[in-house]
């Protein structure tokens, strides 16, 4: 029976929140056992997000979400006694993880360099707003905070206007999440071949700008600072979204060359168009894109986008309707391709969680298994992993160090 | 200032003809703007020599060669853009040289007819395989097959004992399509003039097969007048009076076509008994007889070296050379002394010794002013300073494949 | 009505033989009047050149060679071994614009007719000197033809079947005809010149040096790579097939050449995909050039049993380059040049109709050119010394009684 | 040099622009062998791409390719030729992954699709990166970065601040060309996934990835949110007062979410009387109040400059930064003392400050050994030296347009 491409890599997880959870969460996926610790003094944050239904502490969207697939232990590691019992378990992981807001893991003496000293091939992530080291290195952060600092925001917007946030909560921590794990998975790649470990500093707001390469080129070669484009391309035109058929129903269409623009003035019905002086080349075209997308959007509003997708796709250019939240839900090409997976729940049974952008050819697709309630896995881990007896867990329990 | 340095020409061409006619008229001094498709650019780019055999763009001897002193521009004139500026600079121009196949131009709708509306004054020098007309007009060829085609090959090597082993041979290197553009610059300097007379342009077709055929001009006649036809046959071209001799170290060649040249040349061979004989006194009887000439010169020469006869040969004033392979010529005292060769810096191929002027004017002479263009050197130069588009606009045909 | 582009030029022309005479041909032709300078003590050699069996001795006025070379210009017959009668040719200068030469040696500076003496005659006057090896150097006297010329830049050793000895060129005038053009195109850009400034000049072309610029890439090759090629045969050093194939019928033979993976593909459907085509060492470029000694038996197999004009036919149409390899009779009768009347039919006094080629372009708004038979010796002395000079007949029969007229 | 964690890796890049190379470098920086490849002449896209040194166009001076390529050795080769298709499947033979990213019909076509290739070697993973995947009726439609942002539903929910008009106010596509980057970045989580898979199997394997999916992954939690509670979000995301507030020199992003971080903001402010009235007490009120809020916070920020914000909250850990342009974010000190931004010198295009590690690896450095490849600048390296063709075949090969 085929495995998992991680399976037998063990994770201790100290990370909360968003983007640290999203690092381990593609590790869990993958195969990994990933150990959540928790305490019930200090839950994962997410847990207690805002939510209308959470009535208990898995039942908000940013746990569920995730968190599929991992484990979830409880212990108070306030107390000298959880962070031995952590270094147990830490002495049976591969890796450990964490996105503290400052240098926690130090002052609890699981430094990487103390790490080091229990199991000498540890492979340690610490993802952070601003890096391990450096002046901010203690500022708390949030992706928010990233995008603006790092110059994201400055580049959303609508033209003319002001810088906006980013879509959806966390694009820095997701996207830093993923350079995590890819470099966790480079380490390891090293530790297979080589049997060492090593330390990884991920900063978000260095991620971010590696996102902003094409505008950080831009100004350390001519000292240019990119404005805001909307849905503005600097070479294409038309590139934009237009108003559809229906309620805030949207289409994004973009042309790249010549031939793409024939094609498109003939399907719309206006081969006219490809004389016309304003709009008879590229040039011309992002001159006087503002009239273009008038008179584009007289003809898509007669159509429901994904009518619109069709009819232009045929013919050869490029066309996406502005898809709804729900709509990427029942959309059908995602849907044949199976990108959504019903996850079992705790409270609410099963959950469509849509699943990691990647299809393997061989093997199972991911561990996908529903997210952990607080200390679901305390037995597992005390018991199995560290052999610990009832008693010794009892106690334990007592002193509130599994708590 | 270069005795053409009034005229402006744009060359949209490829490989060698085209190009060797904008060479020709960019070495006395025309501004000759060289259009080139984006990427690949002249076809010539891809042809060797390359220094060390190492294939570069930029490093090809044989484009380096024909493109000395052009204004290097790519150009997708396929593009509407493109197209656009393409007719821009040729309303600024005075003559045009293109060799592209006839059906190829009337699509683009770059047909003189076209042009001649957009500039009266234009001179369009087309250079194909077969010419604009004729029911050979859209047929494929390149410089064997019009060779072949032209009746040259037929007739080369002179001298062949079997002419089942030995097929017609085409000329060497690409003699045929630098005859072509050649020819091209007559006709266009040709239809200058007339331009300065009546203030328009007109159009020159020029066909390679015909260019190569009045190359043997003289044996066509001699087919059409006197019923002769030549082949490969030994004897079949000989007007006897030439030696094309082995001697001790090499081959010599020396022509004694008439009386006075063989009666030195008998003194140069030290007046053996066998030339006094009577088979060798007219030139009549010499041609009857020169295969036996031949061999009794031979015979002696075998015993001279190349230097000593060539020597004696030229102090007497017959016609006689080293047959030198170019090396040789190359490093001749001649070439030398006449300052033939030159140097030419490239920015890419670095200095490089080329063949100079094939003549010398006095008052305005024949050079180099700079080496030929990088692929797109003077976009700017000439889209931006000439034309008046942007530097932003550029960017944008760039990135659409427009330049 | 329309004038040829030259018309009202005048050139004196002093050149012989093959290279010169082809200089003011291509002008004249243009419409320059050309007006040939020679002596019946020194006609041009051309005059007495003959070849087959036809007549063993043509009079001077009906040498094919010459008929060739000298249509469209007018000659009269001057002394110039006189002192007078290089005053005489002196008067016909200053009413010229260019002056041509191709002696063997130095022989207008002997005459004191160099270009620093012409200049005082006519400051604004071109002179061009076609010569083997140069007007300077130490070969400058040397007398030179152009196998000669050939041999020497390194023409021959290129020439030939693969890996063969150096080998003559096919036509012996080759270098003859591409220095005379490059030397046609130079006085073009000199008279250019002197239309926009007024001023003349010197034009000192060396045929050995044309043959050089001719061979770009043999010597690019020689100077970056200090490679010295040899003879290649028909073959090309990318493209493969590229060879000339044996037809059927007596020494008839086609020329294919295949520059593309498309036009591999193309050819070897037209000829109807024989087993040898899919072979692995044809698969690509690469092989086929390769192992392209073989492939050249095999195609033979296909074009031998085909006329090469079928062969051409078959090929062209599916888009693959070939031409079949002409004989001189066959390229007087091919459809083609003939659709594009290539070949013009010259009324000759003495010689009847000759059938000569045109020049190798059309424009599209001039006449054809002057394309009048090749002048007899002393054709146009009447002309020249009476309408251009003004001579009265007196004096002119007084030139003749001096043998400088002759 | 310090071995590299993905030392020893053999990675073939057959791609264009942004998704494959952006993969490819990720690779590469680690150390992996990445051998790109490019079609001869216009080479990747992404060489038309600006920005450029004082916005001339130049293939060897392309910032976003200069970027997306450092560390990987550049060939040029023609798939589509029989020679270059052959020389392809060499390379593919010799590697441990190949990553490509174009149309999967054509790649079908070609006769390289994984079916094919895994018989040359079964070893193989081959990551294909491509707008739609390899499945589902999108699979064979064009995107760009702007279609996959929409058709993601990103572009929908962006911005997350909430818009006035929803009519004038259409979806937004982010800050551009991230959509690439976030497909490219998933590509290589997926095939280090991949090559681990293999330790164990011994066996590659195809790995699909989809842009729309990289995209709608990273709103992981807005679907889930849908998924959990039926809430989808539009332009507007509620999260309490977590905003861009106006200065009076500029902007500050803070995140004002929790009841700890509102309290201690509160007394930033002084403890305005507003603050205490009840429509601010809880997480919900705050936020069905927020326009209020950020009203009355702004009269308080206005007062005082960025600076000042900044500091006044992070003296309280309050998450806050300034919006920031690229060009302050690059002047930071924090990125100048975390030593992020390399400075790279590249033959043609000279020495530029490049964005630097996305994370540090302690023992394995991340680091630019070699700036992007000139077009074709390892050929023979790569043909001569590995495949073991000669130089004069290379000639003939460039020649033939296979190289």
């Amino acid at each position: 029976m085929q495995q998992l491409p991680l399976e037998g890599i063990r994770i201790v997880d100290f990370t909360a929140v968003w983007a640290g959870p999203h690092v381990t969460q593609w590790m869990a996926v993958m195969g990994a056992e990933v150990i959540k610790i928790e305490s019930n003094l200090r839950p994962d944050m997410t847990r207690s997000f805002f939510s209308n239904v959470n009535t208990n502490l898995t039942m908000s969207a940013e746990y569920s979400g995730l968190n599929c697939g991992k484990k979830a232990c409880t212990l108070n590691m306030t107390l000298p006694k959880a962070r031995e019992l952590v270094k147990e378990l830490i002495k049976v992981s591969d890796i450990v993880t964490e996105n503290f807001g400052g240098s926690v893991m130090d002052r609890w003496e699981l430094g990487y360099s103390d790490l080091k000293k229990i199991k000498p091939d540890i492979i340690m992530y610490s993802g952070s707003g601003f890096g391990r080291t450096g002046p901010y290195k203690e500022f708390p952060a949030y992706a928010g905070i990233v995008e603006a600092f790092g110059g994201l925001c400055s580049l959303n917007g609508y033209p003319g206007g002001e810088p906006l946030p980013m879509a959806t909560f966390g694009y820095a921590d997701i996207t830093s999440a993923e350079h995590g794990a890819f470099a966790i998975l480079a380490a390891l790649h090293h530790r297979s071949k080589t049997g060492e470990g090593q330390y990884v500093d991920l900063s978000m707001t260095e991620v971010v700008s590696c996102l902003l390469y094409e505008q950080i080129m831009d100004y350390t070669m001519n000292d240019r600072v990119q404005g805001l484009q909307g849905n503005w391309n600097s070479t294409m035109a038309p590139h934009s979204c237009y108003r559809c058929q229906g309620d805030d129903e949207w289409v994004a269409i973009a042309v790249s060359n010549d031939e793409e623009w024939k094609a498109f003035c003939y399907t719309i019905g206006n081969p006219e168009w490809t004389m016309d002086e304003r709009f008879r080349d590229g040039l011309n075209r992002l001159k006087n894109q503002e009239e273009l997308d008038r008179l584009i959007e007289e003809w898509t509003k007669n159509h429901t986008h994904y009518e619109v997708m069709e009819v232009l796709q045929k013919a050869g250019v490029m066309a996406g309707p502005t898809l709804k939240v729900a709509e990427v839900v029942q959309d059908r090409h995602l849907g044949e391709r199976g990108f959504f997976i019903d996850v079992g729940h705790p409270d609410v049974g099963t959950v469509r969680f849509p699943r990691l952008p990647w299809r393997l050819s061989e093997g199972p697709q991911g561990n996908y298994e529903q997210p952990p309630r607080l200390g679901e896995h305390n037995d597992y881990v005390f018991a199995e992993l560290l052999h610990l007896s009832k008693e010794e867990m009892a106690r334990l329990q007592e002193e509130q160090v599994i708590f | 200032m270069g005795a053409l340095s009034s005229l402006k020409v744009v060359e949209w061409s490829e490989f060698i003809s085209g190009p060797y006619c904008g060479k020709l008229l960019a070495d006395l001094g025309a501004e000759v703007i060289k259009v080139e498709k984006p990427g690949c650019g002249d076809k010539t780019r891809s042809y060797g020599p390359f220094p060390q055999d190492m294939p570069h763009q930029e490093k090809s001897g044989l484009f380096l060669y024909l493109n000395t002193n052009k204004l290097g521009v790519s150009l997708n004139i396929r593009s509407v853009t493109g197209a656009e500026i393409f007719k821009e600079l040729l309303t600024e121009s005075d003559i045009l040289i293109e060799n592209h196949s006839p059906h190829e131009v009337e699509e683009l709708g770059f047909d003189y007819e076209t042009l001649k509306k957009l500039n009266p004054r234009l001179v369009m020098a087309s250079i194909t395989p077969f010419g604009q007309t004729g029911p050979y007009r859209d047929y494929k060829a390149c410089n064997l097959t019009s060779f072949h085609a032209s009746g040259l090959a037929y007739l080369n090597p002179p001298e062949v004992d079997d002419i089942e082993q030995e097929p017609p041979l085409r000329g060497p290197a690409h003699q045929g399509d630098l005859a072509a553009g050649l020819n091209a610059a007559i006709a266009t300097m040709s239809a200058i003039f007339s331009c300065h007379a009546t203030g328009l342009g007109q159009h020159v077709d020029l066909s390679e097969q015909e260019v190569l055929a009045s190359m043997i001009r003289r044996n066509l006649a001699g087919v059409t007048y006197e019923g002769i036809t030549m082949t490969r046959v030994k004897g079949s071209q000989s007007r006897g009076g030439s030696v094309m001799g082995h001697c001790k170290d090499g081959y010599f060649f020396m022509l004694c076509n008439t009386d006075k040249f063989w009666a030195n040349w008998v003194e140069v061979m030290g007046n053996p008994d066998w030339a006094a004989s009577e088979l060798f006194q007219t030139t009549i009887s010499r041609r009857e007889n020169w295969d036996a000439a031949k061999m009794m010169i031979e015979e002696w020469a075998r015993e001279q070296t190349v230097d000593e006869i060539v020597r004696a040969a030229q102090a007497k004033r017959v016609p006689c050379t080293p047959v030198n392979t170019v090396r040789e010529s190359a490093n001749s005292e001649l070439l030398a002394d006449r300052n033939y060769f030159i140097e030419v810096h490239h920015k890419e191929a670095g200095k490089l010794t080329y063949p100079g002027a094939p003549y010398k004017l006095s008052k305005t002479p024949w050079h180099v002013e700079r080496s030929a263009p990088l692929l797109g050197e003077h976009n700017e130069e000439v889209f931006c300073r000439r034309l008046g588009y942007t530097r932003q606009d550029l960017l944008i045909m760039r990135a659409e494949g427009v330049v | 009505m329309q004038k040829l582009p030259l018309e009202g030029i005048r050139i004196t022309d002093f050149c012989h033989v093959w290279a010169g005479p082809h200089v003011t041909q291509w002008l004249a032709v243009m419409g320059a009047e050309v007006i040939k300078i020679e002596s019946n003590l020194h006609p041009d050699l051309t005059r007495s050149f003959f070849a087959g069996d036809k007549t063993l001795t043509p009079g001077l006025n009906q040498s094919v060679d010459f008929a060739v070379l000298n249509y469209g210009k007018k000659c009269c017959t001057i002394n110039m071994t006189l002192p007078k009668g290089r005053e005489l040719a002196k008067e016909i200068m200053r009413v010229s614009d260019i002056v041509t030469e191709n002696f063997g040696g130095a022989v207008m500076d002997r005459w004191g007719l160099g270009y620093s003496d012409l200049q005082k005659l006519k400051p604004d006057i071109i002179m061009y000197s076609g010569s083997g090896f140069g007007r300077t150097g130490p070969y400058k006297e040397l007398p030179a033809y152009a196998p000669i010329v050939d041999a020497f830049a390194g023409l021959f050793s290129l020439n030939g079947c693969l890996g063969s000895e150096p080998c003559p060129f096919g036509v012996g005038g080759w270098t003859d005809l591409v220095a005379a053009q490059h030397g046609a195109f130079a006085i073009l850009a000199a008279l250019h010149h002197r239309s926009n400034t007024g001023e003349g000049q010197y034009i000192d072309l060396s045929m050995t040096e044309v043959a050089s610029s001719f061979l770009p890439d043999a010597i690019m090759d020689y100077t970056m790579n200090d490679r010295v090629q040899g003879a290649q045969g028909n073959r090309d050093n990318a493209m493969a097939p590229h060879g000339c194939y044996r037809c059927q019928g007596d020494d008839e033979w086609i020329a294919i050449a295949v520059s593309s993976d498309e036009e591999w593909k193309a050819f070897c459907d037209a000829i109807g995909n024989p087993e040898w085509t899919t072979d692995e060492r044809f698969r690509d470029g690469l092989n086929r050039w390769k192992n392209q000694e073989e492939l050249d038996r095999l195609i033979q197999e296909w074009t031998k049993t085909y006329s090469h004009h079928e062969a051409m036919e078959i090929l062209q149409r599916a888009g693959v380059m070939a031409g079949p390899s002409l004989k001189a009779e066959e390229v007087v009768q091919d459809s083609h040049l003939r659709e594009r009347e290539f070949f013009i039919d010259i009324e000759h006094p003495e010689m009847g109709t000759v059938r000569l080629a045109r020049l190798p372009w059309k424009l599209s708004d001039s006449p054809q050119g002057n394309y009048n038979h090749a002048p007899s010796l002393g054709e146009h002395n009447d002309y020249v010394f009476k309408e251009l000079l003004n001579m009265s007949d007196e004096k002119i029969a007084q030139l003749q009684e001096e043998q400088v007229i002759l | 040099m310090t071995m590299q964690a993905l030392s020893g890796l053999k990675v073939v890049e057959w791609c264009e622009f942004i998704s494959g190379p952006y993969c490819g470098k990720l690779l590469a920086d680690l150390g992996a062998e990445v051998i790109k490849i490019e079609r001869p002449g216009l080479g990747d896209k992404a060489r038309s791409h600006g920005p450029f040194p004082q916005d001339i166009p130049h293939p060897e001076k392309s910032g976003t390719f200069l970027y997306l390529n450092t560390n990987k050795l550049g060939v040029t080769l023609n798939v589509r030729s029989t020679t270059g298709a052959e020389i392809f499947k060499q390379l593919v033979k010799q590697a441990d992954i190949l990553v490509e990213n174009n149309p999967p019909r054509e790649v079908e076509e070609l006769g390289f699709n994984y079916e094919s290739l895994k018989k040359l070697n079964p070893r193989l993973v081959m990551t294909s990166i491509t707008p739609f995947g390899q499945t589902g009726p999108y699979r064979d439609y064009k995107s760009c970065d702007l279609i996959s942002f929409h058709v993601s539903g990103m572009a929908y929910i962006n911005p997350s601040c909430g818009v006035d008009d929803i009519e004038q106010k259409p979806p937004l596509r982010g800050s551009e060309n991230q959509s690439g980057l976030v497909a490219g970045l998933s590509g290589a989580i997926a095939t280090m996934s991949a090559i681990f898979a293999s330790h164990a199997t011994g066996l590659g394997q195809h790995v699909d990835i989809s842009e729309q999916e990289a995209l709608a992954n990273v709103m992981r939690i807005t679907l889930g949110t849908y998924a959990l509670e039926d809430v989808a979000w539009t332009r507007y995301r509620p999260v309490p007062l977590s905003e861009i507030y106006h200065c009076n020199d500029g902007l500050v992003y803070m995140v004002l979410d929790q009841d700890k971080t509102w309290l201690s903001w509160v007394e930033a402010m002084g403890n305005p009387e507003w603050a205490m009235s009840e429509l601010f007490q809880d997480q919900v009120s705050r936020r069905e109040n927020r326009d209020a809020g950020k009203m009355l916070i702004e009269e308080w920020t206005k007062e005082h400059t960025v600076d000042e914000v900044v500091r006044a909250a992070e003296a309280r850990r309050i998450p806050c930064k300034a919006v920031n342009t690229v060009k302050e974010s690059f002047s930071s000190e924090l990125l100048a003392d975390r030593g992020y931004f390399v400075e790279v010198d590249h033959t043609a295009a000279g020495k530029f400050q490049y964005p630097g590690a996305p994370c540090k690896l302690s023992l394995t450095p991340w680091r630019v050994e070699r700036p992007a490849p000139l077009l074709g600048q390892h050929n023979e390296d790569v043909f001569c030296g590995r495949l073991g063709y000669t130089r004069q075949d290379l000639v003939t090969m460039r020649a033939q347009g296979a190289i």
